[in-house]
């Protein structure tokens, strides 16, 4: 008899449980409120777009969010429009965005459907430039988190140090076009200046040649490179290296040369790092996905009407930390333990629950400067 | 009687609603040169092609040699004895003569799924020497042959030992005065060997001279079978047109007056012409008169009648309507010059297009003067040139595709009566065309002469030159060979030393 | 719609002009290389006149020119192949970049050898493609209609392979091997010989070309035309398969989607209908390696004065190609001019 | 053989039935799927936005494919007179103006386009593709000058983008090109080109003349496709226009129109097949299918759209 009261009993709570439904209940006391907020993502394949849907499967719960994902172009507004148009249709409440082309026209567009938008690992240099008060000063926009850092001068410096530390002495530079990535540029000419002050105290001998900018127009370094500088013996490429640098290097037999990029894909560059493979990748630089908690508890705020008390009047772009990889440890590190190299929730800086108790509308001591915080402790340092 | 080699019992076939033939019986012994006529649509192509392997009756059976007759496919008719030689050209270009030969029987000479060319080459030309055709080579591009090179080709194709009875289908048409009596030649050897052709010809003459026995068709049944006497007996001609049109259509098969008197003005004008072919070519054509341009295939009149249309390049002289010259064929149907080509579907039709499209395509430019083409006025043109040549369709929106040989001719036709072309040049205007409709072409012909309209007219049939032409002229060459002026007492034997 | 009149008539109007067979060959020989020597001349002065001085015969540049040749030329002579038979196949970038995606991933996974990798490339090639000649054949849809489908089908499915993650492994030194020097040769040598072989020596390469000529003729003659497209389309898969491992080895392939490997694919077409002018006095296939070599060079030759990519190489070699057929095009026009003045002369000494 | 007239009505019509029915089906099918998303009055707004410059580029393709020609430099094209608009637009404030010139830039680039596809003698798609490569060229170089990402442009085109004016374009360039294609002697000799050019020349159609016009056509439709196009974002960059030759490619088949041109081609193919194009992808997110399997989704219909519209029963294998 005990038993059968004991299997009603919790029969009962099952039931009851379940009947919650959609006002999700866990710690008790923290009440979620159910939203359906679309993923636009400038592409649908990769190691990072893994790492995020990994990173928002593992929240939905939790957070009660549903998540709607979408392609974006990076080079293309009208794909872009249509694809938040899309988006906007099928019920989102909020779309988060990783891709900054056409974004006024966009913006325009939500604000007219009373959708909110907010940007994540993308530093909307675009609109930054050219856009700011149409994009950062609409109420539609909640604001952004780079990938990384907006400046990466301290990568430079850190690639530079390395470089006089290890004796490379002609040092070629590959970025993207200026316009498009000014933080490439300048990160470039920081890299000058550091290897310029070693220089001047530095004996003939030893004296360090950086070959002048290889700017890449969004498509892979040429053979030729390697002829018009056939001293080179370190490549530092700001741009895209595994995708756009790399494989040249691989076809012209050139993976002797030590190789300091950006945009860590976790495939060949993680099999050839430090001491492995063949040993091409000496550093690369990455940020996290669950940088995205940034916009996404803005947004959650925003949906449920509350907000820190602290939030900024303007919306904001903010840097996040960057996994910066410069040794095999550091790459053994993050092979072991990033969420965004394993794919797996269990590898998350953070769980649901503390995504949960960084929106405002779900706990009231939390504050922006906390969620800034959090998403500047996602580093290779930082790693469990 | 010799031993029958095919009997046709009861067969059918219908494409869709429409009978194309009704339980029609047909026996052929050895040893005979069947004869089959009729009008275009009268059926006696989808018999042969039947018989032959291309498409399957609808109800009826077959034997062959004895044995219940079914086969699949062309090439498996062939095999057994049945082969076929089409009217189209069936050879394959920018392939060599032994390729085109052999075709689907490259295993023969292969090894391991290689071809041994040279075995393929050397049989090729044993066997072109067989059929007397030593001027042609396995191992030459077959484009170095001319049309009827290449339907000798075809023929040495489907004619092997094993044939029994061979199946000529309007293949003479193609061929040259030589090219015919080498056909002949084969066809009557066969006969003699005991084996049977089905010959199958517009031709009246023809039929007349090469068949043993000779069956008429109309509307998908037999009319008549007659026998060599029967054939050869007076009034014989008559009797079968009356067979084959169900009709009596009298004497009045071609113009029926001996008047070549025409207006003095000068519509179109050759002077001195020279091309890479032809050298200092002369011609003038008045206002209602028909000039016809005979001679063998090869003589250049094909070539006279695409350069009095605009097209091909000359290298001195002058090509003028009413004094001013001929550019292109743009130029000339701006002028009023209508062409109606001797390849009637690739270039006088659309065969994928309605009737109406094709009607009124040279009189758009007139019609859509002030850009708006009114659709009534289209339709009203199409209906026009629907009843007065009489086409057989439903509607104008019919696709010409659908229609008759002898019916896609007179589209041909109604292009540049609506158009209102005051010279018109024909090249084989009644090429694949039955009596019925070529009678109504030759008087639509002398109408347009009434019309005061200038008529080109080249053909390869003389005795339609001598019944229509107002001139003639007989090429050879590329050169004027001889000119005759219309006369009840012109002969074609008179004509044809002038050709050959 | 795809027949080319004019290099037939090149090809005839160049054929045996000297008696001498060994002077014939030679001409021959001369105006074949034509092409690619007459852009290595330009490219050199340009590059000289510029200050680079690795533009003539070094290792590096021949190792870049040649690879690049190889994978081009490859591909060329899959699609070639079916072009010249009349069918435009719009499938085969898609073709290329699902078995390589699929080989590629197996040979890494399974840690198998570069020729493993191969074979798989050539297997997945044949298969797809025999598969696109089986739906043209029982769907009997038009045949560009049928391969644009296919191609859309073929797409979606590298989303669905592998996580969508497409193909990486150009750092795979040893997979890669097939698509590097001197390895590279194997496939092109491959390819050469399965399409010189293929079309004209083995029956059903011959059936082929009397389909292509003159398809209803061909098949009321006899020749089973469903069984020779799928023979056709099996050959064809095996030179895709083969250019897919070219591709594997030296591209980042990411899944495809909206038609993007058609563009894969008309990367490749211009050395197909190039081969065809080039080849005309030898075959069509070495027309179209040299006319890959040729382009190769052209490229090679603008990087090295800083033009390899962006807006203005595009132009540059878009220009070039229609002067190239713009000039092709006027051949014929000018046979027949001079013919004509030849005639009008001899006329007037006849006089 | 005449055939009754019923049996060649619904002969000749029944790819159109067949591609009004995929429309159709495709719209039941969302319907239900999305739970009724579809007819949202913000999602009819947005098909519309979406479905106006296919719309309207595909009824200017539809006289080029009529000849039995294709074209895949119309991407580019799109791209670099987008690009034009924006910039002569800003430099001299006019609208007008900058509309005027893409207009005229693009009728002398219809006058190019078609003199090579002419002349050369080669299949259209091989000199598109050459035209492709000197058009995307121009738009990259462009993008590389003015040394952005993305171009906008500083007066607002607000009113290009409102639904109605938007439907109203798409019934205007419809209005214009029934009439071009149905009453005057291009569209008819288009036509009468893809079904027998040699028929058509020997018609005493000047095909050179007609043919070219049939691309100036295009050129026009193009630059009026830029406009709208622009309007939707204000802005382009070098990655506008990309993918837009392929999509008008796959939305006529959609709509029934024959690649090798002919009689059977319609300017009801470019609006049937265009929506149906829109609807697809719109109706695939809002029934939440994902994203890695839309595409798998709309290579299937797009198979057996072309099955039911395309197959020939009969002869030798169609090419």
């Amino acid at each position: 008899m005990k038993k059968l009261l004991a299997l009603l009993l919790a029969l009962v709570m099952v039931v009851s449980v379940s009947a919650v439904g959609s006002a999700n209940a866990f710690a008790d006391d923290v009440k979620t409120t159910h939203h359906k907020i679309g993923i636009a993502h400038y592409t649908d394949a990769g190691k990072a777009v893994d790492a995020i849907r990994a990173f928002l499967d593992g929240i939905s719960g939790p957070m009660n969010l549903e998540f709607v994902y979408a392609t974006l172009s990076t080079y293309d507004e009208a794909t872009n429009l249509t694809a938040m148009q899309n988006l906007i249709s099928s019920g989102c409440e909020g779309i988060l965005m990783s891709a900054d082309m056409g974004t006024p026209a966009i913006l325009e567009e939500c604000e007219s459907a009373g959708v909110y938008v907010a940007g994540f690992l993308c530093d909307y240099n675009q609109s930054y430039w050219t856009a700011n008060e149409e994009v950062f000063g609409n109420e539609y926009f909640l604001g952004t988190v780079c990938d990384g850092h907006a400046d990466i001068g301290f990568y430079a410096e850190d690639v530079a140090a390395q470089v006089i530390a290890n004796g490379y002495k002609h040092i070629g530079v590959v970025i993207f076009p200026e316009y498009a990535y000014p933080n490439q540029a300048a990160a470039s000419r920081v890299f000058r200046e550091k290897i310029d002050e070693f220089n001047a105290t530095a004996a003939d001998a030893d004296k360090i040649e950086v070959y002048e900018d290889q700017v890449l127009n969004f498509s892979p370094l040429e053979a030729t490179y390697f002829s018009n500088y056939p001293e080179m013996d370190c490549l530092f490429s700001i741009a895209a290296g595994a995708g756009m640098v790399y494989p040249t290097m691989v076809a012209n037999g050139k993976t002797n040369i030590p190789l300091y990029t950006s945009g860590f894909e976790g495939t060949d560059d993680a099999d050839n790092f430090g001491s492995s493979g063949n040993g091409c990748f000496k550093g690369t630089l990455c940020s996290t996905a669950e940088a995205m908690v940034y916009p996404l508890c803005l947004m959650v705020d925003k949906l449920n009407g509350t907000g820190y008390a602290d939030l900024p009047e303007k919306a904001e772009r903010v840097d996040c930390s960057a996994l910066e990889i410069l040794s095999d440890e550091d790459m053994a590190k993050v092979k072991e333990r990033a969420l965004y190299y394993s794919a797996d929730f269990a590898d998350s800086f953070l769980s649901g629950e503390e995504v949960v108790q960084l929106c405002a509308s779900y706990n009231s001591d939390a504050t922006y400067a906390n969620l800034v915080d959090v998403i500047n402790h996602m580093g290779v340092a930082d790693l469990k | 009687m010799a031993e029958i080699l095919l009997e046709i019992k009861k067969m059918s076939k219908n494409f869709g609603p429409i009978v194309a033939l009704k339980e029609v019986d047909l026996t052929v012994r050895r040893g005979e040169i069947h004869g089959l006529i009729g009008e275009n649509g009268s059926g006696k192509s989808t018999i042969t092609s039947i018989a032959a392997g291309m498409q399957p009756a609808s109800s009826g059976e077959m034997f062959f040699k004895g044995q219940p007759w079914k086969p699949d496919s062309m090439v498996h008719a062939q095999a057994q004895g049945m082969s076929m030689i089409l009217q189209e050209a069936n050879t394959i270009p920018n392939c060599t003569v032994a390729e085109n030969l052999f075709a689907g029987q490259e295993d023969r000479f292969s090894r391991f799924g290689f071809v041994n060319a040279r075995k393929m080459n050397r049989e090729a030309d044993a066997l072109l020497a067989k059929f007397g055709l030593k001027h042609i080579h396995g191992r030459d591009n077959i484009n170095n042959y001319g049309f009827e090179d290449r339907k000798l080709v075809e023929i040495a194709r489907a004619v092997t030992d094993e044939t029994e009875i061979l199946v000529v289908d309007e293949t003479t048409t193609a061929l040259s005065f030589e090219g015919r009596e080498i056909l002949y030649k084969l066809m009557h050897d066969m006969a003699a060997k005991g084996k049977a052709i089905i010959f199958i010809s517009h031709d009246m003459d023809e039929i007349l001279q090469q068949c043993t026995v000779l069956t008429v068709l109309r509307d998908g049944e037999i009319r008549g079978t007659l026998n060599r006497e029967q054939m050869t007996a007076p009034g014989a001609v008559s009797e079968i047109r009356k067979l084959m049109v169900g009709r009596d259509i009298g004497d009045k098969f071609y113009r029926s007056d001996y008047d070549p008197s025409c207006s003095d003005e000068v519509v179109l004008s050759f002077e001195q012409v020279t091309t890479a072919q032809i050298k200092d070519f002369n011609l003038e054509i008045h206002a209602g008169e028909i000039v016809g341009l005979g001679g063998l295939s090869g003589c250049g009149m094909h070539e006279i009648g695409r350069l009095a249309f605009g097209v091909g390049d000359i290298d001195s002289g002058h090509v003028k309507l009413r004094g001013e010259d001929i550019k292109d064929s743009v130029d000339a149907v701006g002028k009023g010059i209508g062409y109606i080509s001797k390849n009637r579907d690739l270039e006088a039709v659309i065969l994928e297009a309605p009737i109406g499209v094709n009607i009124v395509q040279p009189s758009l430019r007139d019609l859509g003067k002030n850009v708006f083409i009114r659709p009534s006025e289209e339709r009203k043109m199409t209906r026009e040139q629907i009843d007065l040549l009489a086409i057989k369709c439903a509607n104008g929106s019919q696709w010409v595709n659908t229609l008759s040989g002898g019916n896609k001719q007179k589209v041909s036709f109604a292009k540049w009566i609506a158009k209102g072309s005051s010279f018109i040049i024909m090249d084989c205007p009644t090429r694949g065309v039955d009596i019925g409709v070529k009678q109504a072409m030759y008087q639509l012909i002398t109408d347009m002469k009434r019309e005061s309209k200038a008529i080109l007219m080249i053909s390869e049939e003389l005795a339609e030159l001598i019944g229509m032409a107002d001139r003639m002229i007989i090429m050879k060459d590329f050169q004027v060979a001889k000119e005759f002026t219309r006369s009840p007492e012109l002969t074609e034997a008179d004509i044809i030393e002038y050709m050959i | 719609m795809l027949r080319l009149p004019f290099p037939t008539i090149i090809a005839m109007e160049l054929t045996m002009k000297n008696k001498n067979k060994a002077l014939e060959v030679l001409r021959r020989f001369f105006l074949t290389i034509l092409f690619p020597l007459a852009i290595f001349l330009v490219m050199l002065v340009i590059t000289r006149s510029k200050g680079i001085t690795y533009f003539d015969f070094t290792w590096e540049m021949w190792r870049t020119v040649l690879v690049n040749t190889s994978s081009t030329a490859v591909a060329a002579l899959a699609i070639w192949l079916q072009i010249k038979n009349g069918r435009f196949d719009f499938s085969g970038g898609s073709v290329m970049v699902l078995s390589a995606i699929v080989a590629g991933n197996l040979a890494m996974r399974q840690g198998l050898s570069p020729v493993a990798y191969l074979l798989i490339c050539v297997a997945m090639g044949a298969i797809l493609s025999t598969l696109t000649g089986v739906v043209y054949i029982v769907g009997r849809l038009p045949i560009m209609i049928c391969t644009i489908g296919m191609a859309l089908v073929y797409e979606s499915v590298t989303y669905l392979v592998f996580d969508a993650k497409g193909l990486n492994m150009m750092s795979n030194t040893k997979l890669t091997a097939f698509g590097r020097m001197p390895l590279i040769l194997v496939p092109i040598l491959l390819a050469l010989a399965i399409f010189l072989v293929y079309c004209y020596l083995t029956v059903p390469g011959q059936r082929s070309k009397l389909l292509s000529n003159n398809q209803q003729s061909a098949v009321n003659i006899g020749v089973k035309e469903a069984r020779n497209v799928l023979q056709t389309f099996f050959v064809c898969g095996l030179l895709l398969g083969l250019a897919s491992t070219i591709y594997g080895s030296n591209n980042t392939v990411a899944p495809q989607a909206g038609l993007s490997t058609a563009n894969t694919l008309f990367a490749n077409i211009i050395p197909a209908y190039m081969g065809l002018f080039i080849g005309a006095l030898s075959t069509d296939a070495i027309g179209v390696l040299l006319a890959s070599l040729g382009m190769a060079i052209l490229n090679y030759g603008l990087s090295c004065i800083g033009l390899g990519s962006g807006g203005w190489q595009s132009i540059i070699v878009g220009v070039f190609m229609l002067a190239f057929y713009t000039l092709m095009a006027q051949l014929p026009l000018w046979k027949a001019a001079a013919a004509k003045r030849k005639r009008l002369k001899n006329e007037v000494n006849a006089a | 053989m005449g055939k009754t007239i019923k049996n060649t009505w619904f002969q000749t019509h029944l790819t159109d039935l067949l591609s009004y029915a995929g429309l159709l089906l495709c719209i039941v099918v969302f319907s239900i799927l999305s739970k009724g998303k579809l007819w949202s009055a913000y999602n009819l707004g947005i098909l519309v936005q979406q479905t106006c410059v296919y719309a309207i580029l595909a009824m200017g393709a539809i006289f080029i494919y009529s000849m039995g020609y294709m074209d895949i430099s119309l991407g580019a094209q799109l791209g670099v007179y987008c690009l034009l608009l924006i910039l002569i637009t800003n430099a001299s404030g006019s609208l007008v103006l900058g509309f005027c010139s893409i207009l005229a830039i693009a009728i002398v680039c219809g006058l190019i386009n078609g003199y090579v596809s002419v002349k050369l003698g080669l299949p259209s798609i091989v000199t598109s593709i050459f035209l492709n490569a000197v058009f995307g060229g121009a738009q990259m170089l462009i993008m590389e000058r003015l040394g952005t990402n993305s171009v906008s442009m500083t007066t607002k085109l607000k009113f290009f983008k409102q639904m109605p004016v938007m439907l109203a374009a798409i019934v205007i360039i419809a209005v214009i090109s029934v009439f071009l294609y149905q009453f005057t002697q291009l569209g008819k000799h288009a036509k009468g080109i893809g079904a027998n050019e040699t028929a058509t020349s020997i018609s005493g159609v000047n095909t050179t003349k007609w043919k070219v016009l049939a691309y100036v056509f295009f050129g026009f439709c193009i630059a009026v496709g830029a406009l709208f196009l622009t309007a939707r974002t204000n802005s382009a960059g070098k990655g506008t226009g990309a993918g837009y030759a392929m999509d008008i490619m796959v939305s006529l088949l959609l709509g029934g129109m024959p690649l090798s041109g002919g009689m059977r081609s319609k300017i009801s193919a470019a609006l049937v097949g265009s929506f149906t194009y829109v609807i697809l992808a719109n109706g695939l997110i809002l029934s939440g299918v994902n994203t890695t399997l839309i595409y798998i989704i709309k290579a299937i219909v797009f198979m057996a759209v072309i099955l039911m519209t395309c197959r020939k029963p009969s002869g030798v294998l169609p090419r």
